[in-house]
């Protein structure tokens, strides 16, 4: 049965066509993934059937009838939920605040019914989180849940996730794949957009493709395969050779970076450029978050972190990068006492730092992308002389690093806010290798990349690594992380459970290390056995 | 956490160099149309108060613009709008709601009129310099109570500086009635008169128009200068976001202190030049409204150099324009502040009801 | 026929025309005058009111002047440095200030003795209470004001060697609610006879002293009906006959360079007692007191020294 | 200093003379934090005090009932509140600047009204007032019982308000909705809530309140009208709001803290206390400044704090 049918639907941004008479049709019990590059217009699209944006052309019907969306009112009437790639919570809120918001009347609240029947749904699709939490002490993967239980709360019959999976560790990948499968079996309709193929092919029933804002691609899952997904979102516009790679790339990464991925330029009388002694940091709750850490990183060497969100890798990054106070021990950058740095020293060092948050400390989304690209070298010269912005030679600057790092953006002036969240991602890696820095902190580089991207920035990680730069890459992707790392240091409650060569590296063992089990007591066990 | 406010009034963030002339025009273009609109309200109630809108309209006009006279006056009181919103404009786009600048004025009028009452010896020109420092530093050192506060402490600065505007009040009071009375004033609130050479010298003869008007001139300059200087920029990052500021390598308190420091300098000779142009002493009362009318003006100027100093003309025009309607044409003095309201609250709503016109 | 002489005259009051007290005061002897005047000369007033910022004062006072104006009045303290200044330049035109010390050949004072009002409600005040403690409110501590509070002290301390003075300024002319506080205050304090020194906060200590059952004193225009159960008297002041004098002069060519003063010997201030309450509060050792002192003013003999270098602590 | 005039009843007097300082501030302290929690920076409240001043004291005048006079009081601030609305909300100008705005009008348009209702008069017209009512049994506590429990009815209400205040806000749906606007307006949004709808509705809480709040001046203290007779209590009700955290409870403290620096400076003149009345003057702002840095850092602010909303869609 068809539940949604979107005709025609067209969405113009000043400079884009987000959307361009796009065809859709949704079913009930079925996973629809949805794909294409960054700034294909997925997001757009979607925010529509929720009535965030209205369509400049177009109709939507629901169960056949026509509908007009004015907002996200008229979406949960009709039965739609959204979940958001970033999700929109009440971070004060407890669990079941942020559920019951706007529902029910404006009356009193009846907190332990409430609680009751959250739980009751929760149960019903195995979603497991506790209602009385507050929001913001919740992990990344919980309050997913959270947003996914309060669309179901709202009797969702369809159920948009936008990258559900950019964000989770792969067992709650795995563990969202199973309450989708289940959701799809009571006869609800879920569209799923993700980057991931792979995924997409395990949990989904359908595929379309946009392009530019175009459909380009619709299939049956089990008719279609990677290469041809891929080929679909890229398009034909490329020359052969660039195909071929991206393809390939799609198909299988490990096999076309292997020329580079397989020997570290790092020598044994490498400098050491990271060095991190008996570190301990404490979390915004002021919390021991990072609890002594100790490792060493050295020129033309990628150690990854690996372990599952929240576990004190993002405070350890933020006391490298000194933007978060060092409670004890000590960080060192190319040899150099950096514990009592600023920030300001660590970027003057000649250090780049990709956060995992780029909302919050990447990008200013009001400022056009000049400005962003130079938030770290404006007072430099050539961008500035005598105190002076240079603003031809800024502009100069941006607009070369968007051709290079294929920014999709009308120009140079446009605020960040209106660029795709890949795109932005983009932006910020450009605006960080744009240095030849010799030391780079990167905390989930590739977060909502799509493929052609997230290879891009693999390729020039690898790059800078044979440049001989020292790089710290954390990522909950154990993927990338095996993909990318000399070394494997996995993180647990704030606790090294011990460092793994490439090779020794293998899912199974950095699953359990990720799960608290330290190297040790897992060789020990080996010795046993 | 800061207090933050968007302001929807163009203030440039595009790097397409310093000043957005588009956003500039359409900005005026839809004041324009905003303040035909407020004359309309105004003139509905001059009928409904029985009063003729056009002969109190044309007389607003003259008391603008009528004579030389006339319009020297509204430089004036331009004078102090400008330097005031150049100021508060520093702080908006750092994201320093200072609305302190009556009391930043009052403390630069305090401080230069003591230099010039109190230092002795001085050839005229360096006298003057050093009270106009002195105001500077006044204004300065009021407005980093604030910014201390804020930059160290998290105190929310609208609650600070309209608290020190009243505490400047009571101060200015409590020394034109104590330590800086007048002794030779029969107990009038007032102190003496500043040395005559320390007056500054008139623009034209017989107008009140001096040399001030030039040094609120010299500020626009300044600010034009200053956004397109790592310091502006500095300065418009940390307001966008404090936490990327952190990020990208920026002392955040420094950045946020030093801007109001600039600003209160700014308003503090702002009071210098009420003192040295106008009054030649201190006495109370010397700031009332200014500080209100100064961030209105920063606003409405959409923080931009050039946009503050067409706002800032055109509120004196207003005001002073306004004070003769009152007493010519016989207008209630409250139906001015209605008016004046009005213009206020039209302009700011302006790219709402006008959005069509100018796209 | 004789042709009666034109004059412009400009009243500029810091405050509204209907505030029960200063401005009203000056506003209603303004057109007193003007009104006495009829048929001798024909007066054309203009009144502006509110104008109160030293800012606009002198933008004001220019405008008036360059409209051929010949009599400019200030109603206030505030007036006296932009009159001054603004007076070189326009010697054709009259400039009238009201309170101040500063003249020219077309520049004069009008002023009110305050003190002597000040002095009397001190005696009545001393007299009457049976705590030995009296009280006095006011704006702003200034001028005239000034000169009130302080004769009130020595009336007060004149007749009753143990009396006790409070003194409030609110700090602000409309601040009312804060005005009636500071009374409260002075009750709560022990004060049993209040007077104020004017201005909109002079209705709000009536107000006080109403609720709490006590006696006060009006000031500047006759408040004895505002709260007349218990307003025994009002110090009022009659700005008429200085205005009507001041025009005068202008025709004449006689104005400035000296003060113009209301006071009990030109009758230009009075006391206004209410009637009923009087019969039963003042007795004849009080009106004793207050005849010899109304006398020592007229006649002069009753000097209470410099009242602004004396310091209210 | 004249410490013997210091008694008990002095001070009892003291402390019920903070109470009613505080009243008035703490009507539109309670109707600021709603439109705070809904994220929206009232700067005019001092304006439309004034306004609910005078729509109360006309509304009684010319009824004869002080209740009617309060009514209009509350629907006349409420307008008030609808006009900031359009232009911080609908036109999403700058809430600051719009206060202001807001200010200005208020207290010229008050002035302005009154002149047009009651023309030029030798005395202005007035109205009795709320009368004080001590309660009973509680009235007659020793000491509590005076600063407390003997005053007028409006004074009354607004201890009741605060604890109706903290209920709606923190144990009805719609508080929890007027909190999220004001926390995190996208969450709001994509639940289904009008953001747009609920910021007006809690200013015009605010403006309803502030009205009675203005309206206590001539209805419940002095029985007359008087141009800018709030002097300045609008933006004390704003700080009282910061410094109580957006709490009802709290704001009856802070109101308090505020209403009692107040009437200490005006105690200590009476007392003649060695310093120049200006100086005490400045007691009650400098108490405001010291109590604001205490809490400070501790000053959560709503997420969306002064931030115009809008789904990002051109
Ligand atoms: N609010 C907006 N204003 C202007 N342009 C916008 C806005 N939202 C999206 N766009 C533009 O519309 C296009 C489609 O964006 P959209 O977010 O739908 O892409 P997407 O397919 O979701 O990409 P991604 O995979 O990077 O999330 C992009 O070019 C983007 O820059
Ligand atoms: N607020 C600020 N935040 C970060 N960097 C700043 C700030 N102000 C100045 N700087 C940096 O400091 C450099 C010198 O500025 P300035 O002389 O004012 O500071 P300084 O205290 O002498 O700094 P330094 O430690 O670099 O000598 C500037 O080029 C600029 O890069
Ligand atoms: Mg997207
Ligand atoms: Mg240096």
């Amino acid at each position: 049965m068809i539940t949604v049918e979107m005709r025609g639907i067209t969405k113009r941004f000043p400079g884009v066509l987000a959307n361009d008479h796009v065809d859709l049709d949704l079913y009930a019990g079925e996973v629809h993934g949805l794909l294409g590059e960054n700034g294909a217009g997925k997001t757009t699209l979607m925010n529509i059937l929720f009535g965030l944006y209205q369509p400049d052309e177009g109709e939507i019907r629901v169960r056949g009838e026509p509908v007009t969306i004015h907002s996200p009112a008229d979406a949960i009437a009709l039965g739609i939920g959204m979940v958001h790639q970033h999700f929109k919570l009440v971070p004060p809120f407890t669990v079941t605040e942020n559920i019951i918001l706007g529902l029910g009347g404006w009356g009193f609240i009846d907190l332990a019914a409430a609680q009751r029947e959250i739980a009751a749904v929760a149960a019903q699709y195995g979603l497991d989180v506790d209602p009385t939490a507050r929001v913001q002490t919740l992990s990344v993967g919980v309050q997913q849940r959270v947003e996914i239980l309060s669309s179901l709360y709202r009797g969702a019959e369809v159920l948009i996730l936008d990258e559900p999976t950019a964000v989770l560790t792969p067992q709650e990948a795995e563990s969202l794949a199973i309450t989708l499968r289940r959701m799809a079996e009571m006869d609800k309709t879920i569209v799923f957009i993700s980057h991931k193929l792979e995924e997409v092919l395990r949990v989904t029933d359908r595929v379309t493709v946009l392009r530019a804002g175009r459909v380009v691609y619709t299939s049956m899952t089990r008719d279609t395969d990677k290469a041809t997904l891929a080929r679909e979102m890229i398009g034909h516009e490329l020359t052969s050779l660039e195909r071929a790679k991206v393809l390939a790339l799609a198909g299988d990464e490990d096999a076309v970076l292997s020329g580079t991925t397989g020997a570290s330029a790092a020598t044994n009388n490498a400098p050491n450029l990271i060095e991190v002694r008996d570190l301990h940091v404490r979390d915004d709750r002021d919390l021991p978050a990072v609890r002594g850490i100790s490792f060493q990183v050295h020129g033309g060497e990628i150690l990854g972190i690996a372990g599952v969100d929240g576990n004190g890798q993002r405070e350890l990054v933020e006391a490298i990068t000194r933007v978060r106070p060092i409670q004890s021990g000590q960080v060192f950058i190319a040899g150099e006492d950096a514990t009592h740095w600023k920030a300001r020293d660590f970027i003057r060092h000649n250090a780049a730092y990709i956060s995992d948050d780029r909302h919050r400390d990447g990008l200013i989304f009001n400022f056009d992308l000049s400005r962003n690209v130079t938030l770290k070298v404006f007072d430099q010269q050539p961008f500035a002389r005598a105190g002076l912005l240079n603003f031809p030679a800024i502009v100069r600057f941006a607009r070369d690093l968007i051709a290079r790092f294929d920014v999709r953006a009308p120009g140079p002036h446009i605020p960040a806010g209106k660029l795709s969240g890949g795109n932005q991602q983009k932006l910020v890696v450009a605006r960080e290798f744009s240095q030849n820095p010799r030391v780079i902190v990167a905390n989930k580089p590739t977060r909502g990349l799509d493929i052609g991207a997230a290879a891009y920035v693999h390729e020039k990680l690898l790059e800078e690594r044979a440049r001989g730069v020292a790089i710290l890459l954390v990522s909950s992707d154990l993927d990338e992380v095996l993909l990318l790392s000399d070394r494997v240091l996995v993180m647990f409650n704030g606790q090294s459970m011990g460092v793994l060569r490439r090779g020794e590296a293998d899912p199974q063992t950095l699953g359990l290390m990720m799960a608290g089990t330290p190297l040790t007591a897992l060789r020990v066990q080996e010795k046993v056995s | 956490m800061s207090t933050t406010t968007a302001d929807t009034a163009g203030t440039g963030t595009a790097e397409r160099a310093p000043l957005p002339w588009r956003t500039l025009w359409d900005n005026v273009v839809q004041a324009a149309l905003s303040l035909v609109l407020a004359l309309v309200v105004g003139g509905a109630l001059l009928l409904v108060s029985g009063r003729d809108p056009i002969a109190a309209y044309r007389s607003l006009y003259y008391g603008a613009f009528g004579t030389t006279d006339r319009f020297t006056e509204t430089l004036v009181k331009a004078t102090p709008l400008l330097l005031v919103a150049v100021s508060v404009s520093i702080c908006f786009r750092a994201q320093v709601w200072n609305i302190g600048a009556e009391g930043q004025m009052i403390l630069g009028a305090i401080f230069s009129t003591w230099v010039a009452l109190h230092v002795k010896g001085l050839p005229p020109l360096l006298h003057l310099v050093l009270a106009f420092l002195a105001g500077a530093l006044g204004g300065l050192l009021w407005s980093l109570i604030a910014g201390v506060l804020k930059a160290y402490l998290q105190a929310n600065e609208v609650i600070t500086t309209s608290m020190l505007n009243y505490i400047a009040v009571y101060l200015l009071a409590y020394l034109v009635r104590g330590p800086m009375m007048d002794p030779q004033g029969f107990n009038f609130p007032q102190s003496p008169l500043i040395p005559e050479e320390l007056e500054l010298p008139r623009l034209i003869a017989r107008t009140r128009l001096n040399v001030a008007f030039l040094v609120a001139l010299a500020a626009v300059l300044l600010a034009l200068v200053f956004w397109r200087s790592t310091w502006g920029r500095r300065t418009e990052i940390v307001g966008a976001s404090r936490r990327v500021a952190a990020h990208v390598g920026l002392n955040v308190p420094r950045t946020i202190l030093l801007a109001t420091a600039l600003s209160g300098a700014l308003t503090g000779i702002a009071g210098w030049g009420e003192i040295f142009g106008l009054h030649f002493r201190l006495i109370e009362e010397i700031t009332r409204g200014f500080g209100t009318l100064g961030i209105v003006v920063a606003l409405l100027g959409g923080l931009n150099p050039i946009g503050m100093t067409i706002a800032a003309f055109f509120f004196a025009a207003l005001v002073v324009g306004g004070n003769a309607m009152e007493r010519n044409a016989n207008v209630p003095f409250a139906l001015v502040d209605v008016i004046q309201g009005c213009v206020i609250l039209l302009v700011l709503s302006r790219a709402y009801l006008f959005k069509r016109s100018s796209s | 026929q004789e042709e009666v002489p034109k004059v412009k005259v400009a009243l500029i009051l810091p405050g509204r025309a209907d505030d029960v007290s200063w401005n009203q005061a000056s506003f209603e002897g303004m057109n007193a005058a003007v009104e006495a005047l009829e048929g001798e000369i024909e007066v054309e007033l203009t009144v502006v009111e509110q104008v109160y910022d030293p800012v606009d004062i002198e933008p004001a006072l220019l405008d008036y002047a360059q409209q051929g104006y010949d009599l400019i009045v200030g109603h206030g303290f505030q007036f006296q440095e932009p009159i001054i200044k603004v007076a070189e330049d326009y010697p054709d035109v009259n400039f009238a200030i009201g309170t101040g010390f500063k003249m020219a050949p077309n520049v004069g004072v009008y002023d009110v003795k305050l003190e002597q009002g000040g002095y009397l409600m001190g005696l009545i005040a001393g007299y009457l209470t049976k705590s030995n403690i009296v009280g006095v409110v006011g704006g702003v501590d200034v001028s005239e004001i000034h000169r009130g509070h302080v004769a009130f002290v020595l009336g007060a301390q004149a007749i009753n060697e143990d009396v006790k003075v409070l003194s409030n300024f609110v700090g602000d002319f409309n601040d009312l609610a804060g005005a009636k506080e500071a009374a409260l205050s002075q009750i709560k304090a022990g004060a049993d006879v209040l007077w104020q020194s004017g201005d909109g906060i002079g209705i709000a200590v009536l107000g006080a002293c109403e609720e709490e059952g006590i006696l006060c004193m009006g000031n500047v225009a006759n408040q004895n009906e505002i709260a007349p159960e218990n307003t025994l008297a009002s110090f009022v002041y009659d700005w008429g006959p200085v205005y009507q004098q001041m025009i005068e002069e202008t025709v004449e060519g006689t104005f400035g360079n000296k003060y113009y003063w209301i006071e009990l010997a030109n009758e230009g201030v009075s006391v206004i007692y209410n009637e009923e309450l009087a019969e039963q509060y003042i007795d004849e050792e009080l009106q004793a007191a207050l005849d010899e002192a109304v006398e020592g003013f007229i006649e002069g003999t009753l000097d209470l020294g410099d009242l602004d270098a004396y310091k209210l602590e | 200093m004249n410490w013997d005039l210091i008694t008990v009843s002095f001070v009892v007097g003291v402390l019920a003379s903070a109470v009613r300082w505080a009243a008035p501030i703490l009507y539109a302290a309670l109707g600021e934090v709603f439109t705070e929690r809904a994220g929206i920076l009232n700067l005019g409240l001092e304006g439309i005090m004034l306004m609910g001043a005078l729509s109360g004291f006309i509304g009684a005048y010319n009824s004869g009932s002080l209740w009617i006079g309060l009514l209009l009081a509350a629907l006349v601030g409420m307008a008030m509140g609808l006009l900031m609305a359009f232009v911080s909300v609908t036109a999403r100008a700058n809430q600051v600047v719009a206060g202001l705005g807001i200010t200005i009008l208020g207290g010229g348009l008050s002035t302005l009204l009154f002149r047009l209702f009651f023309g030029l008069r030798t005395r202005p017209p007035t109205i009795k007032t709320f009368k004080v009512h001590s309660l009973p049994l509680l009235g007659d506590l020793p000491i509590v019982g005076e600063v407390l429990f003997e005053h007028n009815v409006m004074v009354y209400l607004v201890f009741i308000l605060v604890g109706v205040a903290w209920v709606v806000l923190y144990r009805t749906r719609f508080g929890l909705a007027l909190r999220a606007v004001g926390e995190r307006p996208e969450a709001a949004d994509t639940r289904g809530l009008n953001v747009t709808a609920l910021r007006y509705i809690s200013l015009m809480i605010g403006g309803a309140m502030a009205g009675l709040g203005g309206a206590y001046l001539p209805l419940a203290d002095l029985g007359i009208f008087w141009t800018q007779m709030t002097a300045g209590r609008g933006f004390i009700a704003v700080a009282v709001v910061v410094f109580s955290r957006w709490d009802p409870v709290r704001a009856l403290w802070g109101a308090l803290v505020f209403g009692g620096a107040a009437a200490l400076q005006t105690a200590l003149q009476t007392l003649r206390a060695p310093i120049d009345s200006e100086l005490l003057l400045m007691l009650p702002y400098i108490v405001t400044i010291i109590v604001l840095v205490g809490i400070s850092r501790r000053a959560e602010f709503p997420g969306a704090f002064a931030v115009p909303y809008s789904r990002g869609e051109k």
